[in-house]
């Protein structure tokens, strides 16, 4: 059967490859849409066709079983996004937190807290460092966190939080990377969960079942991602 | 066809329909904005020009509302059986109708507005009804202002990303445009076929325009006025 | 002609400080010159005609009630045809497509003027693939003009068309005109500067002045009467209509007939034993005397007898009103003669009037 | 007048079917008039003049080079006025606005005419708050001339200024234009159609048809050429320079003497005796006669010698052509009365020539 | 002054910098496509045109790599001492005049060329210089045009928002504009501030815009053309 999915951006690549994986396996197809996690809610709560939601947070799939639009129970981590801080320039992150204290004039990206998941993380993380004020003015926000990666990937920023599995993805120089201990924020647990629209829909739970599956975590895991906990509380 | 080509061919496909509706739909509102003495006749301009004035994707936001199931003309199309626009091809159409008619209106309104009146006398005396003068006095004397309107539609279409992102929901062959595409790729960190893409669209609305232009002045010898 | 026959129009409006207020009854076939200074208001009458300028009033062509209390006939719905004061050429279009705009808007049935006939008679041939920006001012007069008369019209209003063109040029495009009044019997409202052009086309006369009508009537009539200067006196002039009774192949002229009177006219290779004919006098164009004097130049001489003698409108100068048969003449002398020749009224006297001056 | 004086123009240039080849000589003062027919090139001379048509060719005014091989004044720095064919009004400016326009572009220093005099001699008073599309079509020529006017021009072009002006208000202008020329002596360059508004303040004319010079000289020699046909047969005419000698204030006449002739001519207020004065004859309205007849209106009878006799061009006509004194004369007779009369160069015959006939 | 109240005031401040610089760069470009007869022009009006076809993501990431320390405009700015342009409001300011380029240019060169040449070559004989004419005949009567011009391009600059958000990087009272400011409240499911944000806006350029347009029509009455 046919099954349409909607992926947060962060996770574009991956999904991609796991798609292919399962249509080759199951004999089912697959369409993924991409976008922010917050666009993705707005257009399930007014009506659009998904089946199944893959967010990256844990926020926003509670919110719609809450509302009832996701099925109950159905809502797992299926990965779990590492934070780390990583700049084009090799020696920049040598000292990762005299960089973050320093006071230059350059900038540090972070995704916008109020958009991306990953951008929440890093404020937590700076917060835990005690650096908020002091680096508050360096600090630029991209829309999502592909658009923070865009920024330090492009030399406009000298350093960015961003996703580990970005840096894995990405085929440039590889710079220095900082992998932020995980005790500084709180887990990016990026979880799906089957909606309303899918309930009926053999391929949904396939796929559910598929991305819990160790083909499954192994793909996830080799992009960058903790492949965590499969229940949540 | 491959996603891409799936792409190309929706976004030729939505530009194109759009395009079309609006020239319909945009050049009464624009022939009455030049023309009427009404007091609604500023208020009416303002009011096309709004959707401008909106980042596309709260556009998008305020039409996923309005014609989602819960908003008014959602329920209005439910109830007329014609099901709801969001995430389908007609309801980009109806997205970019309503964000584009700025682009259409203007150019036109402007060039309406420009035509000698002492020429529409002349055609009426030549026993031309209204129908008739519009189209054989008034819309080629315009030309240019409709290949404005059109270039600048078509191509804000093609262009348009926040509402048809937020409307249509980046649906793969339904409404999964260009524009949306090459942002997925961007996404992804597939930076080389962001590239092609960009460079191909923009290599090939450069060719259209060129040729559009050139097509336009050629004809347009004649015509100073 | 039933009495439904005629042209009446009765108009009402006003611009800021300008107001029109005209009545009229005009003749339903025949050229109608209007006449008036500047700004009095000519052009804001035809476009009340046509239609084109909203007013008051009453318009009636031949029968047909164009406008009439609440009631107005749209200007499409008008069959008239509207010569512009400054042309209206479309810019978009060729001449040749300037002049098919009208034309194929009419039923085929309805024409009653060929293409390329009306090209032939505005000598267009030449033009008719060029824009109007590349004609020049005489050429786009001569567009509009047979534009307009391709649309067979059934009232013909014309603003000025002939002032961009020299004397040859309106020449060539007079006698078409001629023969539009003569075989299709339109009625033309002719706006027009030029003394001899009206004297040649029109039947009738309107003078305005200030948005109204000062005097109207019928050419004759009107130019004869001494009292009603005829846009200034230097042009008075009566019209005589003639007969053509014979040729003078030799000397290439004609004699023509009035009452029982002769006169020599230049021949015109058109005319033709039996013609009828219309003949301009000009009043500055006759002189009296009070013999016969064979020996001299001018041609017609004419008895007749002096009816009415007045004061010109500029010192020193006389208008005198004669008959010759049954046929007006106005003569326009210095007071110094009128004292010398001791002219009064009912003396009988010689015109002597130059046959070249005759026209028409 | 220096030898630098005169104004020099020679052009070429070509659009699809017409080509401009004009050497021209004409005289830095006075009016120039420009006459043929529709399509002869008479606004693409102007435009080249102005420098608005790009053209091969040089022009030198009164000593200033305006253009010549490379070189080409751009039209803002050319000291010149141009009175459009179609008025060329600005649609943004009310009436007001347009006259200043170019008057304020001139330094204060160098205005040789001033704005409520030029405003008053045109009539403009009650107009100058109108926008533009709100004036008649003679209104918005008297603006048009009057915007000119005001930018003190070194050379005047006037393309057709009077063509939409009923003959009182060519009446009104015209003495202004005549005065403009007697007292700035402005050089102007002047296309018209109407015969009499060029006999009136021509000095020099220019006869072009396609595209060439077919004849130039001054006024009075050139009108007086029986082989150069003035712009139709019925226009011929002569100008006689003459003086004022007398005024008969009775008959509201005055009499002007040229050579050891006399004639009397309609008063007017403004002439005193020792003016000169320019009078225009027309061939039609000059009669011969073998004998001198005093029993007639004709009032100036001239005693003359035929001098040349030619075939006019129209069949049955002749122009006959006379001196008395040592001036000049035209007459435009019939053939039959050629022969009746036995004219015959060498022989004494007496002019008739109507005095009312007189202009200027 | 609240952040609200900071993207309130940083968004009129682009946009106002943004129109008054497009309609200084604008009118030369569009005056010579409207008047040339070069063999570049029908080129160059397409060059103009192409910011419209591209996504603004899309393009705000080719400015952000052309700006950046590694693109060839990067290297000259900072070796200008200027420095880099993204994250700060002169880089905003660059390319919000990028992607309005053809809002301004369009309108423009239409009501250029409606105007009658003739009118040109009057006031050049009434001693008016080209840059003269220019300012006394060519920009009053191709008034709409400006009007337009600048609607369309202010509109567009305070609606815009991809390239915005790229090149900007969201800095509170630097670079966060409101159309930033209403995306970031619709994401973050703050609706209520979002419709205040968004209406606010709405009432406010309707408000502008009938003022606008009334005004033009006022003082418009006598050109007719
Ligand atoms: N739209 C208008 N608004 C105000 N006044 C106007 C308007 N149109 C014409 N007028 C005035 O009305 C009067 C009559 O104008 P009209 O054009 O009928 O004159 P006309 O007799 O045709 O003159 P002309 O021989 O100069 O063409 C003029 O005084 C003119 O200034
Ligand atoms: N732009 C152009 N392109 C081609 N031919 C042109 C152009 N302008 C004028 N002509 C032609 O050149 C000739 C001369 O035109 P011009 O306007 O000089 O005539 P004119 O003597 O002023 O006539 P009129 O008395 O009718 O105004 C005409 O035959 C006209 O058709
Ligand atoms: O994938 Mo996200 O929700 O844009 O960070
Ligand atoms: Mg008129
Ligand atoms: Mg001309």
């Amino acid at each position: 059967a046919d099954l349409l999915i909607a992926v947060a951006a962060n996770f574009t690549d991956t999904a991609g490859k796991l798609v292919a994986q399962f249509e080759a396996s199951s004999g089912h197809r697959v369409r993924a849409s991409f976008g922010s996690t917050g666009k993705l809610y707005a257009q399930i709560r007014h009506g659009a066709p998904f089946e199944v939601f893959m967010a990256a947070d844990s926020e926003h799939p509670r919110l719609l079983e809450a509302e009832g639009r996701g099925v109950a129970t159905t809502r797992f981590t299926y990965a779990t996004g590492k934070l780390v801080l990583w700049s084009r320039n090799a020696d920049t992150l040598a000292d990762p937190l005299a960089y973050l204290t320093a006071s230059g004039p350059d900038r540090v990206a972070i995704g916008n807290p109020k958009t991306a998941p990953y951008g929440i993380a890093a404020m937590e993380t700076l917060a835990a460092l005690g650096l908020t004020g002091p680096i508050s003015k360096r600090l630029v926000r991209g829309d999502s966190i592909a658009q923070t990666f865009q920024f330090v990937a492009t030399g406009n920023a000298d350093a960015g939080f961003v996703a580990l599995a970005q840096v894995r993805a990405w085929q440039g120089e590889p710079g220095s990377l900082w992998l932020v201990p995980q005790e500084l924020y709180r887990p990016i647990r990026q979880q799906a969960i089957l909606l309303h629209k899918g309930a009926d829909n053999p391929a949904a739970r396939a796929w559910l079942a598929f991305l819990a599956s160790p083909p499954a975590r192994a793909i996830i895991a080799k992009d960058g991602y903790d492949s965590g906990q499969i229940a949540e509380p | 066809m491959g996603p891409e080509w799936q792409a190309v061919w929706l976004t030729l496909k939505l530009a194109a329909v759009t395009t079309a509706l609006l020239l319909v739909i945009g050049t009464p509102i624009a022939w009455w904005l030049a023309r009427s003495r009404h007091w609604l006749r500023q208020p009416v301009a303002a009011v096309v020009a709004l959707p401008l004035v909106l980042p596309p994707t709260v556009l998008g936001f305020y039409l996923l509302v309005v014609l989602g199931p819960d908003g008014l003309i959602g329920q209005l199309t439910e109830h007329l059986g014609i099901g709801l626009l969001p995430f389908t091809f007609e309801g980009l159409v109806v997205a970019s109708v309503i964000y584009s008619l700025p682009f259409t209106v203007q150019p036109l309104q402007n060039a309406f507005a420009a035509i000698n009146p002492q020429l529409l006398e002349v055609a009426a005396t030549l026993r031309a009804s209204p129908r008739d003068r519009f189209f054989s006095v008034v819309i080629p004397l315009a030309r240019p202002g409709f290949l404005t309107a059109a270039v600048l539609t078509f191509a804000h279409t093609v262009g348009e990303f926040g509402v048809v992102l937020m409307i249509g929901g980046n649906i793969p062959g339904e409404t999964r445009v260009l524009s949306v595409a090459i942002y997925d790729h961007v996404e992804a960190l597939e930076y080389s076929q962001a590239h092609w893409l960009a460079a191909g669209m923009l290599a090939f609305s450069f060719v259209v325009l060129v040729s559009l232009y050139s097509l336009n002045s050629r004809f347009g010898n004649g015509v100073v006025r | 002609m039933n009495t439904a026959m005629g042209i009446e129009a009765r108009f009402q409006c006003r611009f800021e400080d300008f107001a029109l207020d005209v009545t009229l009854t005009l003749p339903g076939t025949g050229v109608t010159a209007l006449f008036g200074h500047s700004g009095c208001g000519k052009t804001t009458l035809l476009r009340c005609m046509a239609g084109l300028q909203p007013a008051q009033g009453r318009m009636v062509v031949n029968g047909e009630c164009w406008q009439e209390d609440d009631f107005s006939l749209p200007v499409h719905r008008r069959p008239l045809a509207y010569v512009f004061q400054d042309t209206g050429l479309f810019p978009h279009l060729s001449v040749a497509q300037n002049l098919h705009y009208g034309y194929r808007r009419i039923a085929s049935g309805a024409r009653q003027i060929d293409f390329d006939q009306a090209v032939r008679w505005l000598g267009l041939e030449r033009l008719l693939d060029r824009m109007p920006q590349k004609l020049s001012g005489g050429e786009r007069q001569r567009v509009a003009i047979a534009r307009a008369l391709l649309t067979s019209p059934r009232l013909l209003l014309m603003d000025e068309p002939l002032s961009a063109l020299d004397d040859a040029s309106k020449q060539d495009i007079l006698p078409y005109l001629e023969r539009l009044h003569d075989s299709l019997s339109i009625p033309v409202i002719y706006v027009s500067h030029a003394t001899g052009e009206v004297a040649r086309l029109a039947d009738h006369i309107v003078m305005m002045a200030a948005g109204k009508v000062t005097a109207q009537g019928p050419l004759q009539e009107t130019l004869a009467r001494t009292d009603q200067p005829f846009a200034g006196e230097d042009d008075a002039a009566v019209i005589v209509k003639a007969t053509i009774t014979g040729r003078d192949d030799r000397w290439h002229l004609c004699l023509a007939e009035f009452g029982d009177r002769q006169i020599w006219l230049r021949d015109d290779p058109r005319l033709s034993p039996g013609d009828p004919i219309r003949l301009q006098v000009l009043a500055r164009d006759v002189s009296i005397a009070l013999n016969r004097h064979r020996d001299q130049s001018i041609q017609n001489l004419l008895p007749a007898r002096v009816e009415e003698i007045r004061q010109g409108r500029q010192p020193g100068t006389a208008i005198v009103r004669l008959v010759s048969g049954d046929t007006p003449f106005l003569s326009q002398l210095t007071s110094r003669a009128v004292e010398q020749l001791a002219l009064s009224p009912g003396m009988a006297v010689w015109l002597q009037i130059k046959s070249v001056a005759i026209v028409g």
